[in-house]
């Protein structure tokens, strides 16, 4: 698995994508086993890109723990799952991130009836924090800075974590804001539970590879481009084909392969972009129809916005 | 077994008289093993110092009669009466008529976890509340007695079958029973141990212990035992002196036995 | 005497083929080539593991224990904030396996044994109940039993809530308040405290030191009262009554140090999200002690049954024979003979119980596994280092516990011919 | 007669007593109850109690599971029904999650056109050790086989697979129970080859693939066939030898060739698209029937008188032994990808297979050990008297009679693995337990459904455990008997 | 016993003569157990034909010598010599040695798991390598003239004592051995089933087969031996015709043997 990860996709001709074993809305696999999600769309838009077909991917689900062992040791060739981007697994664990698909924050969610309105009157409460993840190290972090102090109940999977919220075992539950709001909307009723406005800490999320194949990081890092910067452009799955013929945008004849090569140059064919954006839409078309308001989650932008629009999605240019 | 016969029968012991007083009545005893009739209108009445033999084909309830008696199991009508007190629920009297009747089993019984001197001084310590260095003493006077002092520290599972239920004897006579009860106490036995047992036991019978043997041994009844009781189907079938028995036996059933049993 | 064995017969001098063909040099041969093939194995799983970490630009390095952990852990056993470092969580884990595990075999033994006799009484119900009891434990994965529990727990205790306001919940018997999350159970605070012995970080209050220190006597003044009574008994053959002065060691101190020190309770209180002023046992482990308990227990009981069983039917006989009434016919008779059936399947079912106690992450209770072998790899990325360590410690903990089984067998094992 | 003299002690029996009733007290109900319910002060407190257990248990649990409803899509519309039927603040059980789930449950991601593999596989199982597990009496081996054969049919039925392959089921049982009847040691040969079919049914790709590396034994065994007499004590090596040489440069090439000539093709089915059940029989299955010969080696390493040998396998034994299964699950996935040459990347199941078996065995060589040690000396002695060589003794001689005396170890053994195979969920695995029902409640219609999985997954394992112990009772109860 | 005794003395067969020829040689030979030197010096030649009884009180290292002379227990110092072959640790010769010397054991040690039949055959197939078919002729011969071919589908925990020694002495017979060595055939059967060995035994003396038996059967060593062994504390103290040895033995030890053996 070590140095070409591309050859090694294109040799099996399937992609392995690491993702997350159960996340409504970011990937969970419906009763037939076909695994839907806004991670998920990340990685089919790279099997689009590099394969051809979207639907040459391996989906292994992965836990808290098993994740970037299963990226370091080749068993995935990138991960597309909720991991946050921090100093320490960049270098320390040498993984590369590939770029953000979305910005998140750590979030509190409490039941109405508790009458807090904020976090900073959590103090003493039990809180539900899945082990192993960032998240409760920024609880730990939090809550120390604030002169406060906490219960920890520790749980291991979200399934758990909100079955013990639900059943009262805990006052407050953290995690990502996006989760929460995941976990939140599938409430019997939801209005009963409040998310706390305090976002404590930054977690942006992204693909992950393998540090030291900078060819392979590319085309993730560029895939995921690809989708913003199709947001950016209008370009979308309905109109593609069109403009793609026909567009007048420089940047989006390059985009499309209409004109340049921008492919050969990670090792691609020219309408690589195409694919990907074709798999299932540009960025905000994967938004919406996986995590966002017309979905049960019903996720706003905030953040990941275009930059345009005052959010954060930003793709560097394509020339 | 035909020469172990006859040498018993040669040199009969004198055996001291017996007396008049009752050691154990038994009247119109009854038992069910659920709904099997194993025990049926059992009368007996034993005296001090008598020595009685119960014979009989298997499954007759040998067994179970003398299990009555120290009420390792329980009859269901009719009395026992053991040393003057009546055997019932009562868990005092059962306590008391165990302490004084001793009883040898066929498979020994001996505690394998104990020497054979703790199996000896157990139950005097903690029944009879003997001090142990009493205790020990007297143990080792039935050990020499039964002719194995040398083998006192050692643990059962050491000792040979004839020298464990030799030592099985030996632990009931410590608690000095007035009644002592065998239930076929030779019949797991290889031959050549068959003879050291027997001849504890005749020794035992010298001192004039009461006593209620079933066996086989038809040598040791002819030499030691005062009355030759045989059972069969749970009754008693015939009872009388070992001469009259072996020589004259009354009823077809004990001719049939005791051809079966003295034939081969 | 001289009388020793030679080596052996002389023997022809030495040929290749004999290192097949000749016993003794054929058990060499052979035991040198499996030498040379496990060892080769060894440097070759060595090797790769060097070859792969290289790759990876990764090294084998300890020092992540030193480092700061950052993580909460629920229940201590010795103090631990997140300042702390990842080698003081991890033996917060291991302190926390201990402890379930030391709980469960306690709990077992007494549940197994206790069922394990009940199944052989006379009571046909309740046999059958324990038969049920043990066949559906038994039968069914432990970790179902642990999530059950678990969830019985949560969903049955109220919230702390539930004791506050209006129609408030009352605590049980004033003093204990079961939760979804903990029970909270009294507290004992002294009036005339003594202090506390302060060892680094570790305060340790004196009266607590004191009460074990009494607990101990209490235990060295009872055995020897017993030798007493013993040698009383084998004087005089009468055993003199112990039961009251065992009593008084072990009721007389404890209330001194009540009336002395001014001991009172504290009763749980709700402050805020939470009871504090009381101790409040979380319900994961609880619940883990509980499932381990009663799985456990299940097999236990088998065993005792088993044991019991296997002391003959002769052997009590012989005792009600002899005179001895039943309670003493169990301790003198039954009970010496089936300990040593019982004891070693007993000790491997402890180890057990302390092996599956690493399921305690089931319920977030953080024992050595959720410790060393789950956050601090999973925040330090030092999978390799951690999870060899966990094994390395879970083996030595079996280790010891069996070592102590084989002391036990070799000194009960009955002497035979 | 009480009265009677010594002089006059003889006595006669002229008739015989006929047998009587027992006196009312021994008769009966009333007897029984008293002997076995209230025959003391304690006894009756016990019986009072045990019937208070009883009581308790049925008023708290008999509610919830009257009012289980079985039809419906959410929890929200179970609630719905439950309280709409036993009006308001009911509750009961929703049992609609596990209608609408149950193949998850029973196959994980499996293609649900593709359930006929597996169960097949299932029924395949069962016929393949027949010849191995009940050899005893072919009695029992008639009735496990229908039993078992019937169970297969019925979950083909309800799994609703092709009629072709229900057909075949028939078949191929019906052949079985006559090949049991007239030459059951045809049905070893079907055993022997099962693994490959097994393999191919499941994960699928070509036939030939399986096939050739079962034929790796093979050439094995003709290596230290071909080895000259002379020489017998090069056999062994020679044909781990050619096996290796086969196994590792031709395999693969000549199981290449064959399926070009005589393609055998089934479509492949990933190892992440098992879960549930499935997995739990697949890990359990093949941990046992691998750790069998390698607890086997163990067993006899481990009473080697040869020093080193010895103490390789106590070390070996005693070390997996005394770490729990979790972490070596953890090794499995997390660390045999750095013990292993740089590149290999080989499936999670069977990383896990690998170290299940690695447990098993060492539980297994324990379990094995114990029936050597219970074989007399004499039986060593006398095939060494007769001149047979260690392994010809080991195989014709001591393993047959050491194993039958293993067996009910043997299926304990397997029993703790069976369930044991939960713990995969902890790695991210969709065992039954916790990874099917985890993702099942991610689901939003059945978020909050809780209990109905677990007593689901509880009850079929305690099906399958129960039977199999009860099935090792009944051997050890045989055994003993046979056991001169 | 006493009339087994008597029996063969009597009707004392015709054997045939033995050859010149050497079946086992045995010089100087020397074992010990740990610390415990249990045979010592052993020198003994046995001719193609001869048949020797070997007798000694227990403990005195009969059976240690016998299993030395197939191997089963490795000697320490000196030599044997089995058919020209010398046992030393070279497996080959051991094979060799073992597959021409038949050995019978006191608990028979049949394999329980084969049938009779398959008993018989396995070693002729795995050993000698025969044909099956074959092998199965021979065997049903040879239980044929042990007397039990009807039982060769048996397993045999279905057979007697006395069946299944006679099993073993076929079994070995199977593989057609030049020496057949038994050690104390008959000390584990029940009285009346000795005889049926002991008669087969005799048997297979008047082919001419060379056998060394350890046995306390001196009806047996007085019909058939041509020569009588006498042991004691692993040496060997006395030997002569078997005439010589009973009626007029050299030895302080033998006599005192022969005293306990015949006496009781
Ligand atoms: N606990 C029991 N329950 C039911 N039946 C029993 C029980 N014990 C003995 N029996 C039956 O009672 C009958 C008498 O048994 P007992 O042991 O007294 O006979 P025995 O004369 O001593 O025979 P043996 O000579 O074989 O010892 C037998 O038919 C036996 O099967
Ligand atoms: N494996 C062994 N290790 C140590 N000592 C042994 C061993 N086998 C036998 N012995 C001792 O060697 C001595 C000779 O034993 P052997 O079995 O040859 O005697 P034997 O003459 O056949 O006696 P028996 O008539 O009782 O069979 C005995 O003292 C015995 O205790
Ligand atoms: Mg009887
Ligand atoms: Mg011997």
């Amino acid at each position: 698995a070590e140095g070409d990860t591309l050859a090694d996709v294109t040799g099996r001709d399937q992609l392995i994508c690491g993702v997350n074993a159960g996340l409504v809305g970011f990937a969970s696999p419906d009763a037939n086993g076909n695994w839907t999600g806004f991670d998920i769309a990340v990685c089919k838009a790279i099997a689009a890109a590099v394969l051809s077909d979207p639907a040459k991917v391996k989906y292994v689900p992965t836990t808290g723990q098993t994740r970037f062992t299963a990226l370091a040791s080749g068993e995935v060739d990138v991960l597309a799952r909720n991991s946050t981007w921090t100093f320490s697994r960049d270098t320390d664990l040498t993984l590369d991130f590939a770029g953000i698909n979305y910005y998140d924050g750590q979030g509190f969610m409490v039941p109405r009836s508790l009458g807090v309105s904020s976090a900073k009157e959590l103090d003493g409460a039990t809180i539900c924090v899945q082990t192993g993840t960032t998240t409760e190290l920024n609880l730990a972090d939090y809550f120390n800075a604030n002169n406060m102090s906490y219960q920890p109940v520790n749980i291991d999977s979200n399934a758990e974590g909100e079955q013990q919220y639900m059943a009262g075992a805990c006052d407050a539950y953290t995690t990502d804001a996006s989760g929460l709001a995941a976990t939140r909307a599938a409430f019997a009723s939801p209005s009963d539970h409040i998310i706390l406005p305090e976002i404590i800490s930054k977690e942006p999320l992204g693909p992950v590879v393998r540090h030291g194949d900078n060819n392979w990081g590319d085309i993730v890092r560029w895939t995921l481009y690809a989708l913003i910067a199709a947001e950016e452009y209008g370009v979308t799955s309905a109109n593609i084909e069109e403009l793609a013929s026909n567009s007048e945008n420089p940047e989006v004849q390059r985009l499309l392969g209409t004109t340049g090569d921008l492919g050969a140059m990670i090792g691609l064919d020219a309408e690589w972009a195409k694919r990907a954006i074709k798999a299932g839409g540009n960025y905000g078309e994967i938004f919406a129809k996986t995590i966002g308001e017309e979905t049960p989650i019903g996720l706003a932008r905030g953040l990941n916005a275009q930059w345009t629009q005052g959010g954060l999605m930003y793709a560097m240019p394509f020339r | 077994m035909s020469d172990l016969t006859a040498s018993y029968a040669t040199d009969t012991p004198h055996l001291p008289g017996m007396s008049d007083e009752i050691a154990i009545e038994i009247r119109d005893m009854n038992k069910w093993y659920g709904d099997f009739h194993v025990l049926r209108d059992i009368d007996l009445t034993v005296r001090r110092g008598e020595r009685i033999v119960i014979a009989g084909p298997s499954g007759s309830g040998k067994s179970t009669l003398i299990r009555c008696i120290n009420r390792l199991e329980e009859h269901q009508a009719g009395q026992i009466v053991v040393d003057g007190i009546e055997l019932t629920s009562d868990i005092k009297n059962i306590d008391k008529v165990r302490s004084e009747v001793g009883m040898v089993f066929q498979h020994f019984n001996l505690f394998p976890h104990l020497t054979v001197l703790e199996n000896c001084t157990l139950a005097p310590i903690w029944v009879r509340k003997v001090p142990k260095r009493q205790a020990e003493d007297t143990a080792m006077q039935y050990l020499e007695k039964v002719r194995i002092p040398e083998q006192a520290n050692k643990y059962p599972g050491q000792l040979s079958g004839g020298q464990q239920q030799r030592v099985a004897i030996a632990r009931s006579l410590c608690m000095e029973p007035k009644i002592m009860l065998f239930d076929e106490p030779t019949s797991a036995l290889d031959p050549e141990m068959i003879k050291e047992v027997l001849d504890t036991m005749i020794e035992l019978a010298e001192t004039g212990m009461t006593m209620l043997c079933v066996t086989h041994e038809m040598g040791f009844a002819q030499a030691v035992a005062d009355r030759v009781i045989f059972m069969d189907q749970g009754q008693i079938v015939e009872q009388n002196s070992p001469q009259e028995f072996f020589n004259n036996p009354k009823s077809d059933r004990t001719k049939l036995f005791l051809s079966q049993i003295l034939g081969h | 005497m001289t009388d020793r064995a030679p080596a052996g017969p002389a023997s022809p001098p030495f040929r290749p083929s004999m290192l097949i063909y000749d016993r003794r040099y054929r058990s060499m041969t052979f035991q040198v080539i499996v030498f040379i093939i496990v060892m080769s194995l060894v440097w070759w799983l060595i090797g790769n593991t060097i070859t792969n970490l290289e790759n990876l630009g990764k090294d084998i390095d300890f020092r992540f224990l030193f480092s700061r952990a950052g993580y909460d852990i629920p229940q201590q056993l010795i103090p631990y904030d997140n300042d702390d470092s990842h080698l003081r969580a991890a033996v917060i884990g291991l302190l926390n396996t201990l402890f379930v595990s030391f709980l469960g075999c306690i709990a077992a033994t007494f549940l197994g044994v206790a069922v394990g006799v009940l199944r052989l009484s006379n009571n046909w119900l309740f046999a059958r109940l324990m038969t049920i009891y043990v066949e559906i434990f038994r039968n069914i994965p432990l970790l179902l039993w642990i999530l059950i529990i678990f969830a019985i727990f949560t969903e049955i205790s109220p919230a702390p809530r539930a004791y506050r306001g209006e129609d408030a919940q009352n605590l049980f018997l004033g003093l204990i308040a079961p939760t979804n999350r903990y029970t909270s159970i009294p507290g004992i605070v002294a009036e005339h405290s003594p202090g506390v012995l302060q060892i680094g970080r570790i305060a340790i209050p004196w009266l607590a030191i004191l009460f074990l220190g009494l607990l101990a006597l209490a235990v060295v003044l009872r055995r020897w009262i017993n030798a007493r009574a013993q040698r009383v008994q084998n004087r005089t053959g009468r055993r003199p009554t112990t039961w009251w002065i065992n009593l008084a060691l072990f009721v007389v101190p404890p209330v001194a140090i009540w009336l002395i020190f001014g001991l009172r309770l504290t009763v749980p209180e709700l402050t805020g999200f939470n009871f504090s002023g009381g101790i409040n046992v979380d319900n994961s482990l609880v619940a883990l002690w509980l499932a381990l308990t009663l799985y456990t227990g299940a097999f236990i009981a088998e065993i005792v049954r088993a044991g019991i069983l296997a002391v003959s039917k002769g052997q009590s006989e012989a005792s009600f024979a002899l005179g001895l009434r039943p309670n003493r016919t169990m301790n003198l008779v039954i009970l010496p003979q089936a300990l040593r059936v019982i004891v070693p399947p007993l000790i491997s079912q402890y180890l057990n119980l302390t092996k599956n106690s690493s399921l305690a992450i089931a319920v977030g209770y953080m024992d050595l596994r959720g410790t060393l072998g789950g956050t601090t790899v999973n925040q330090t990325g030092r999978e390799l280092e951690g999870i060899l360590l966990m094994m390395l410690v879970y083996l030595a903990v079996s280790l010891m516990i069996s070592g102590v089984m084989n002391i036990y067998n070799s000194r009960v094992k009955l002497k035979e011919r | 007669m009480s009265e009677m003299h010594a002089e006059s002690v003889a006595y006669v029996r002229d008739t015989m007593l006929p047998p009587a009733a027992p006196p009312n007290q021994q008769l009966g109900a009333l007897r029984w109850l008293r002997v076995n319910l209230f025959s003391g002060w304690f006894n009756t407190v016990l019986t009072l109690l045990g019937l208070g257990i009883i009581w308790f248990l049925f008023d708290h649990f008999w509610p919830w599971l009257s009012h289980s409803v079985w039809k419906a899509d959410s929890v929200q519309e179970c609630r719905e029904i439950i309280a709409a039927r036993y009006g308001e603040g009911a509750t009961g059980g929703c049992f609609g999650v596990i209608r609408e789930r149950w193949h998850q449950y029973l196959f994980g991601f499996y293609p649900r056109a593709e359930y006929w593999r597996p169960l097949m596989t299932l029924g395949l199982l069962f016929i393949a050790i027949t010849p191995v597990l009940f050899s005893v009496n072919p009695a029992i081996r008639r009735w496990v086989l229908a039993v078992t054969g019937l169970i297969t049919l019925l979950l083909m039925g309800v799994a609703e697979v092709p009629d072709w392959a229900v057909l075949l089921m028939w078949a191929l049982i019906g052949t079985a129970l006559l090949l049991g009847e007239y030459a059951p040691q045809r049905l070893l040969i079907f055993t022997l080859f099962y693994p490959v079919v097994g393999v191919w049914f499941l994960w699928g790709g070509s036939l030939w693939f399986p096939l050739m590396l079962l034929a790796g034994f093979g050439v094995g065994y003709l290596a230290t066939r071909l080895v000259p007499p002379r020489h017998a004590g090069l056999a062994l090596p020679a044909g781990i030898a050619a096996a290796l040489i086969w196994w590792l440069f031709l395999a693969g090439p000549v199981a290449g060739l064959l399926g070009d000539l005589a393609p055998a093709r089934l479509r492949v089915i990933d190892s992440n698209e098992f879960g549930g059940f499935l997995l739990a029989m697949v890990i359990g299955v093949s941990g046992i029937a691998m750790s069998l010969p390698l607890g086997i080696v163990l067993a006899l390493a481990r009473r080697s008188d040869m020093f080193l040998i010895h103490v390789f396998a106590v070390i070996f034994i005693e070390f997996i032994r005394g770490v729990p299964l979790i972490t070596l699950l953890f090794v499995a996935s997390l660390l045999l990808n750095y013990f292993l040459p740089p590149g290999t990347n080989f499936d999670i199941i069977l990383r896990v297979i690998i170290m299940v078996t690695i447990f098993a065995a060492a539980y297994m060589a324990e379990v094995i050990r114990g029936g050597l040690a219970a074989l007399p000396r004499g039986q060593f002695e006398a095939a060494d008297a007769l001149g047979l060589n260690y392994w010809q003794a080991q195989r014709l001689i001591v393993l047959p009679q050491a194993l039958k005396i293993s067996i009910p170890g043997i299926v304990g053994t397997f029993i703790g693995m069976f369930k044991d195979t939960t713990l995969v969920g902890l790695i991210g695995l969709f065992d039954p337990l916790k990874g099917i029902s985890d993702f099942v409640r991610s689901n939003f219609a059945w978020k909050g459904i809780y209990w109905e999985p677990f007593i689901f997954v509880g009850a079929i394992f305690f099906v399958i455990c129960f039977s199999m112990s009860r099935y090792s009772m009944y051997l050890e109860r045989r055994l003993s008997r046979e056991h001169r």
